[in-house]
């Protein structure tokens, strides 16, 4: 035996095995998420020692305002569910290699049908008033991606930049919906009037969760397993693994692709039903937030893993709520954040080279 | 009003001073609306010599959240600085009655809170005099009005303008035009830029950081147009064309209101005014008899001889 | 000058952010590499464009500083997803927050709380002599600032690059099929690296030019989704420069006629105008746009060893 | 392992060899590629390098071309020890090589795709013309006629092979590497790249050629190496071997040469008498299983690519349809298999109808189809063998319970695939990309056989593959038409058709234009069909 092989550095493959995870391999990505999130405080804790602000006080304030009171766990979980939502509506089209970068204008028009019934219908009681609710934001969320998937499908428009120009559109709907038709006077912003009362979710608990969350969390798993499992999940998988293969061996790809982006779409619109009926009772501008942007992020740190982004979207709640702390009790200002959150995704991708390379040189 | 601010109570530390949390909406670099409410608290916290935290650039959607992490941190007071928490302020009120919220609003509520002071910030009164400013000085009887959304607030203010042009008898009528956003400069100025071709000559801005925009517009060109600003002073943005600013100040609202918050009175109405918060400056690059008619306005409006209607209703 | 003349003048003052940002755009994705950080960086190129200008004296230093830091993260996104094959997207999102975060960061330390924030002056016109006295055409088009002619010649500058050069023959090819290039001994990876820099930079100035042509100062907020529409434009304009330059036209045209539509006194919700251009655009693809094609290689990495990245 | 080739070895080392690759190591992870491989190319010489799949020639030649960085070893060129860190570096010391799968953009011109990568100067603008007149001379001058002016994505394979070879030469190569050059060609393609193999060589460069097909290698090269196993297992001079010996150097194992002897001496010698497959012949009294009528498909740009085609299969006969590349073949294909819409005509399988259905039912209905590009159409790359297996049944009732995937029984049958077929693979886990062409085949293939089709369309099945491979094609082709199937085989290897087929039906431009039947086949009769320049009544 020879021993003479040259230490070459062999680059990475490229990231996207996504061979179901195995014990060691899920060890070791668990791993490189901690470090990453290890690294990505340290180097924004030296700037935000720069600025004189003093970092663990900072860190303190995210790590523990999700978990120190009941209220931010609440907080927390409710945050969660549009990221989940919206982080599987960029995942699903993703399986399929499409990329649904309009979660933020399904969310609104979700949201603004939902607002819709809950208006006018008021009065029924909340056996049918809350599913009526919750339906009309999935329908819409689904109609509105299913403008952007016609689109591609029938006029090949890329989906990217339909779907961004369609957020643009949303905006203009809630607006005017806002401020028009069923504007609140008295809101000093675009806001509409309260939906009745039979149109909101439930509240559980102490401090008061709504169900939503529940729902969320049923609606995530019900996508993973169709993902992992079902037929439909298998196809999406292989239109996005190979599109003309799958079309050769009898999977219409066009609508696997119309399909999943409708599918998203349903899901962000869930999404914009579950922040009307759950946490605003109205309609506001501005309610996506930037969900969009976050979700987007969930779906890729995910990888694609449609088990992995219930996870991962806590992880990012909980930095979310704790963000606004950091800037409270630390007096870290709040643009902060973004360079927090920017450094954790750079040291997530980071330390998945470096695992690759350890995980390679320890074979 | 007769209270001076701070003049009554400056409680030593520890003895019961105020623990004041303040929520805004953008950042307090704008030297706009933010800033002001910045600077009123940080005024509050020499004063009153109290504990102050703020949050900025806090989502409406985010503000009950936000709002409710200060209550979990024990503040004694919030103050939310804008109108669009309004709603969020005295749903938490209600919930919390150990707690003191000062609120923004643009109109008197119809219910009162126990622990709510309501802060009215009464735009409609200083567009009158604008309105005066803009008969008088418009040559072409055009005048645009450049607002961001279409909020109640901002068409009290078109009325306000209405109504001082049917007060000064003149037949110059107004253009209301939203760009969609109070801090978008880019769509303000080409919006400016095209009110000025259409003819109007004066342009009365109802924006935040969108303003600096609406200046642009004419900054360097020779036309004979006057632009006027709301919240601050603008003039160094455009000397030639700024004429004047609807000036607002918080400190001694603020400044007030907690006064009488530590004296135990926990709820109450504070409308903004030519007394309090609002003055109208001094205007520039006009006819000393116009400025005079606006001077003259605003003693009106004080004495009570002008009631400025607060009109809520949408343009048509 | 007419109202004509003025709208137009408008709309060609309206296109330089579009025409710069998605040019930008194109840059680096014919070379493969999809930046989606377009809104931060043209929020950080408007930040330093202004601090620089205003601290150092001058708009150029200005705009030569924000074209140098947008390039700096242009070239960061090339570098980890050429050396490293970090996913394009993510790390475009990550630069996207850190940019825009650094933006508002530094306006807050450089400047702080203050009700009289200080300004720069805004670009003058620069008139062309001869061209500018052409009726219409020559005050829309020749009456404009620097930063105006900049964006058409570098529109001008790409075509050439890209069409009729050698270079850009290699650049190309890096977009399409990376493997076919480099088995004939071109650079990927610093083709890629540089085209990403280059690109960023170009959206930087197109923040930069912001605060020099709209406000003198920075305000946040100022970039107001003009850099995803960036993206929108880049798909709109088929990759290619000079459908580009026509895309920002349409786009700057109905961001202007929108607002005009309202100065005009037309009873329509003025919501529904603003989504105008947006609906416009879409309809335009829908009836000329047979031809967007994107380059083949966009927004994948190239690795030489693999067997799958072909 | 020590092979009795040794000796010749020394016999055929030229004084000072042109090119000499010494000890070349070269490991994927846990997979050696290489492992530890000397060559040597003499001057003027075309150098045939044979080997079955993934023996590693591929690799070899990917290290001297600077694309792999090899882990241990040393290049010599000229005498000098050169060192190769990428492609610049190779083209620089003279390097030139036409991969396996053509490395082109498909979207430029081939003036275009010729001079990528050069210094040519820039300003004013890069003169294109004057380089088109350049090449259009380099290719008359090796008989490698190309419209300089053409987009290479509307090629034929033939003419983009050239392209790749042109390529080669406008940088002045002084070695050209050709990785598998003919197994996208036609006869007439196949003698003109010999042709202009030689012309290259008599101006003094060297060829290295690497081929499966022991028949070309005994027809233009002058010394072959033989790989095996990431091995260098031994290097002859042609005068002075078999393709015998050469089949057994490659298989490394005699009982398998035994095996494979009709794939080593096709379409060198007359047919070898087939044992064990008797009753195919009684094929012509068996009943019509599929009959087509009137297949009218248009091609991708929306021209009509096929014209009127009618045919029959009865159960057990292998009907071959011989042409060259592009003349309709890929539609014609993908219209019988359901893949691509008719524009008119009727497919009947067992006399059930199925034109116009949606490819699911065609493939529920017992239609087959092994496509021609196994890696664009057959798989899912990153996906593993199991899901791979499972393509195409998904919805069927084989891999269901209920609503969902039954994974665990799709694992057991891939596992069982991997055995019958001999899927050579770490385990049923593996993503099918990092699979060898042959393996990749033999998994398209156990999935269209898994089917248990009533028709099966193969398309070029043994492209790219080695002599096991192609063997194990052929076999199991037969035993699908022993079990009573109706198989057309789509080819332009007539070697291959004249061997399996009991019938051969001729295309040219979309038409059939002949027909012949076993035992009256004749290649260069054929060949002339092909070409289009016999009508047959
Ligand atoms: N975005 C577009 N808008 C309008 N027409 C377009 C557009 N893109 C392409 N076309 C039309 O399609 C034709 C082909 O375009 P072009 O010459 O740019 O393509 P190409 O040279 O093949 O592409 P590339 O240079 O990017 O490889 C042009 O003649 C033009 O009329
Ligand atoms: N880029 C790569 N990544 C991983 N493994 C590889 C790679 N390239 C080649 N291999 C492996 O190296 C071995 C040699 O492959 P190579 O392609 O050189 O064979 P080959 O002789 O050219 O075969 P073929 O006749 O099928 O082309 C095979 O086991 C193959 O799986
Ligand atoms: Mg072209
Ligand atoms: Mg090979």
């Amino acid at each position: 035996m020879t021993t003479t092989t040259i230490p070459v550095q062999t680059p990475p493959k490229s990231g996207t095995g996504t061979s179901p995870g195995r014990g060691p391999a899920l060890a070791r990505q668990v791993a490189s998420y901690v470090v990453a999130v290890l690294m990505a405080f340290v180097v924004a804790g030296v700037v935000i020692a720069i600025l004189g602000h003093n970092p663990l006080d900072a860190y303190r304030a995210i790590v523990t305002t999700s978990f120190k009171s009941g209220f931010g766990f609440v907080e927390t979980m409710h945050k969660w569910v549009p990221l989940v939502l919206l982080a599987l509506a960029f995942t699903i089209p993703l399986a399929a290699g499409k990329y649904n970068i309009g979660g933020e204008g399904q969310l609104l028009v979700g949201a603004t049908a939902s607002t819709a019934a809950g208006i006018l219908l008021a009065d029924l009681p909340l056996p049918v008033l809350l599913p009526l609710v919750l339906v009309c934001g999935v329908l819409a969320g689904a109609v509105f991606a299913w403008i952007a998937a016609w689109l591609m499908d029938r006029f090949g428009i890329n989906e990217i930049l339909s779907t961004v120009l369609l957020n643009f559109v949303s905006f203009g709907i809630v607006d005017y919906v806002a401020s028009e038709v069923w504007s609140d006077p008295a809101a000093g912003h675009p806001t509409t009037i309260p939906i009745g009362d039979g149109g909101l979710l439930p509240l559980v608990g102490r401090p008061p969760m709504h169900l939503g969350v529940l729902l969320a969390v049923l609606v995530t798993a019900a996508v993973v397993v169709v993902m992992r499992r079902s037929v439909p999940g298998y196809e999406l998988r292989a239109v996005g693994a190979n599109a003309r293969a799958a079309q050769v061996h009898g999977i219409r790809i066009g609508r696997v692709a119309v399909g999943s982006l409708v599918v998203g779409g349903a899901l962000a619109g869930l999404a914009g039903a579950i922040e009307v009926a759950g946490v605003h009772g109205k309609l506001i501008e501005g309610m996506q937030s930037n969900y969009l942007l976050l979700g987007i992020i969930i779906g890729l740190i995910a990888r694609g893993n449609a088990l992995a982004v219930p996870f991962v979207a806590f992880g990012i709640a909980v930095l979310e709520v704790g963000s606004s702390a950091m800037q409270r009790s630390a007096g870290v200002p709040s643009e902060m954040v973004l360079i927090v959150e920017a450094l954790i995704l750079l040291f997530l991708l980071f330390s998945d080279v470096v695992g690759a390379r350890l995980g390679r040189s320890s074979r | 009003g007769s209270n001076e601010p701070g003049s009554s109570t400056t409680a030593g530390p520890g003895g019961g001073a105020p623990r004041i949390a303040a929520i805004f909406s953008g950042s307090a670099t704008d030297a706009d609306y933010n800033a002001l409410g910045l600077l009123a608290l940080q005024a509050a916290e020499k004063s009153q010599g109290a504990e102050t935290a703020h949050s900025e650039s806090v989502p409406v959607p985010d503000a009950e959240r936000v709002m409710k992490e200060y209550l979990a941190d024990g503040y004694t007071v919030i103050w939310s600085h804008g109108s669009q928490y309004f709603e969020a302020t005295s749903k938490l009120a209600k919930q919390n009655p150990d707690v003191t919220f000062i609120g923004e609003f643009d109109n008197k509520p119809k219910e009162s809170v126990p622990n709510l002071w309501v802060l009215d910030r009464n735009f409609h009164t200083a567009f009158y005099p604008l309105g005066i400013l803009a008969a008088a000085q418009s040559k072409s009887g055009k005048i645009g009005y450049v607002g961001g959304l279409s909020l109640p607030f901002s068409y009290s203010e078109v009325h306000a303008i209405n109504q001082a042009l049917k007060d000064s008898g003149s037949s110059a009528t107004v253009t209301p035009v939203w760009t969609g956003d109070f801090n978008d400069p880019t769509k303000a100025q080409q919006i400016t830029s095209q009110l000025v071709g259409q003819g109007n000559d004066v342009i009365i801005g109802s924006l935040n950081l969108g303003m600096v925009g609406a200046f642009q517009a004419l900054k360097g060109k020779t036309d004979n147009v006057i632009v006027t600003a709301k919240y601050t002073d603008k003039s160094q943005f455009d000397p030639q064309h700024y004429a004047t600013s609807a000036i607002y100040d918080f400190t001694k609202p603020l400044g007030d209101m907690l006064t009488k918050i530590k004296a135990g009175e926990r709820n109450g109405y504070y409308p903004l005014g030519f007394d309090a918060g609002v003055s109208i400056q001094t205007p520039k690059n006009v006819d000393p008899a116009v400025a005079a008619k606006v001077e003259q306005a605003v003693a009106d409006i004080r004495s009570g001889k002008v009631m400025v209607e607060k009109n809520l209703t949408p343009i048509k | 000058m007419t109202e004509v003349t003025s709208f137009l003048q408008l709309v060609v003052t309206a296109m330089v952010p579009f025409i710069l940002a998605a040019q930008g755009t194109m840059l680096a994705g014919r070379a493969g590499v999809f930046n989606v950080a377009q809104e931060g960086l043209m929020m950080l190129g408007a930040s330093v464009g202004f601090l620089v200008s205003l601290k150092f004296g001058g708009n150029l230093v200005g705009l030569v500083v924000a074209a140098l830091v947008g390039g700096f993260f242009g070239w960061f996104l090339g570098w980890v997803t050429t050396r490293f094959r970090l996913d394009q997207f993510v790390i475009g999102l990550a630069l996207f927050f850190a940019a825009t975060g650094v933006a508002s960061l530094l306006y807050k330390v450089v400047i702080g709380v203050t009700l009289q924030p200080p300004l720069i002056p805004t670009l003058d016109d620069v008139s062309i002599p001869l061209l500018s006295s052409i009726p219409v055409l020559g005050p829309v088009l020749f009456q404009q600032s620097a930063m105006v002619y900049l964006a058409f010649v570098v529109s001008g500058l790409l075509y050439w690059l890209l069409y009729r050069t050698n270079h850009g023959l290699k650049l190309r090819s890096v977009g399409e099929n990376p493997k076919a290039a480099d088995s004939l001994g071109v650079n990927v990876a610093r083709t890629r690296i540089w085209c990403s820099a280059a690109g960023a930079a170009l959206m930087a100035l197109a923040g930069a030019y912001l605060p020099m042509t709209y406000t003198g100062t920075y305000t946040e907020g100022m970039v107001a989704g003009r850099g995803w529409l960036a993206i929108a434009l880049a798909f709109f304009g088929g990759w290619r420069p000079q459908y580009i330059l026509l895309g920002s036209a349409f786009f700057a045209g109905m961001e202007v006629l929108a607002l005009r539509v309202q100065v005009g006194g037309l009873d329509v919700p003025h919501q529904f105008i603003s989504m105008l251009p947006y609906v416009a655009t879409l309809l335009v693809m829908m009836f000329a746009l047979r031809f967007a094609r994107i380059p083949a290689f966009l927004g994948r990495n190239y690795d030489r060893e693999s067997r799958t990245s072909h | 392992m020590t092979d009795s080739t040794d000796s010749i070895d020394s016999a055929v080392r030229a004084p000072r060899p042109l090119l000499h690759m010494d000890g070349i190591r070269k490991t994927f992870g846990p997979v050696v590629a290489l492992d530890g491989v000397d060559l040597t190319v003499g001057r003027n010489e075309v150098h045939g390098l044979l080997g079955g799949n993934g023996a590693g020639k591929t690799t070899l030649m990917n290290v001297l071309y600077g694309l792999y960085r090899p882990d241990a070893g040393t290049v010599t060129l000229d005498g000098a020890e050169v060192v190769i860190r990428d492609p610049r570096d190779a083209i620089a010391h003279g390097i030139g090589m036409v991969h396996q799968n053509f490395l082109q953009v498909d979207t430029y011109s081939v003036t275009e795709n010729i001079v990528l990568g050069t210094d040519l100067p820039s300003w004013p603008a890069i003169n294109l013309r004057g380089e088109a007149e350049r090449i259009a001379e380099l290719s008359t001058r090796f008989g490698l006629t190309v419209d300089p002016g053409a987009t290479v994505a509307d090629l034929s394979v033939g003419l983009r092979q050239r392209v790749e070879i042109l390529k080669a030469l406008y940088r002045g190569a002084k070695v050209l590497v050709l990785d598998e050059p003919t197994t996208n060609l036609t006869p007439q393609e196949v003698d003109s790249l010999f042709g202009s193999l030689r012309a290259i060589v008599d101006e003094g460069m060297s060829v290295v050629f690497i081929t499966h097909k022991i028949r070309e290698t005994m027809a233009v090269c002058d010394t072959l190496t033989v790989m095996r196993d990431g091995r260098r297992v031994g290097t002859v001079a042609r005068r002075a071997t078999t393709p015998t010996e050469l089949a057994g150097l490659m298989v490394g194992d005699d009982a398998m040469v035994s095996r494979v002897t009709e794939v080593v001496t096709a379409g060198m010698v007359a047919p070898v008498a087939r044992e064990g497959a008797p009753s195919t012949y009684a094929v012509s009294d068996a009943p019509e299983r599929v009959v087509v009528s009137g297949v009218v498909a248009r091609n991708d740009q929306g021209v009509a690519a096929t014209h009127d085609v009618s045919l029959s299969v009865r159960g057990g006969e292998v009907l071959g349809i011989a042409g060259v590349a592009g003349n309709g073949q890929v539609e014609l294909a993908e219209a019988l298999s359901g893949v691509r819409p008719m524009v008119s005509g009727a497919v009947s399988l067992d006399g059930k109808d199925l034109a116009g259905a949606p490819t699911a039912t065609w493939l529920d209905g017992g239609v087959a189809y092994v496509p021609e590009d196994r890696h664009r159409d057959g798989i899912l790359p990153s996906e593993s063998i199991v899901e791979n297996l499972v393509l195409g049944a998904q919805r069927g009732r084989r891999f269901r319970s209920g609503p969902f995937l039954d994974w665990r029984r799709a694992r057991q049958h891939a596992e069982a695939s991997i055995k019958a077929f001999s899927i050579k693979a770490p385990s049923a886990s593996t993503p099918a990309a990092q699979l060898s062409g042959g393996n990749i085949q033999r998994i398209i293939l156990a999935r269209a056989f898994s089917h248990e089709p009533g028709f099966l369309i193969l398309h070029n099945p043994t492209r790219g593959l080695d002599i096991p491979s192609t063997q194990f094609v052929y076999d199991r082709t037969r035993e699908a038409a022993a079990n009573g199937s109706a198989v057309l085989l789509i080819s332009e290897d007539l070697d291959e058709l004249t061997n399996l087929c009991d019938r051969i039906l001729v295309v040219y431009s979309g038409r059939i234009v002949g027909e012949r039947r076993r035992g009256e086949y004749d290649q260069y009769e054929i060949g002339h069909l092909m070409a289009g320049l016999e009508e047959s009544a």
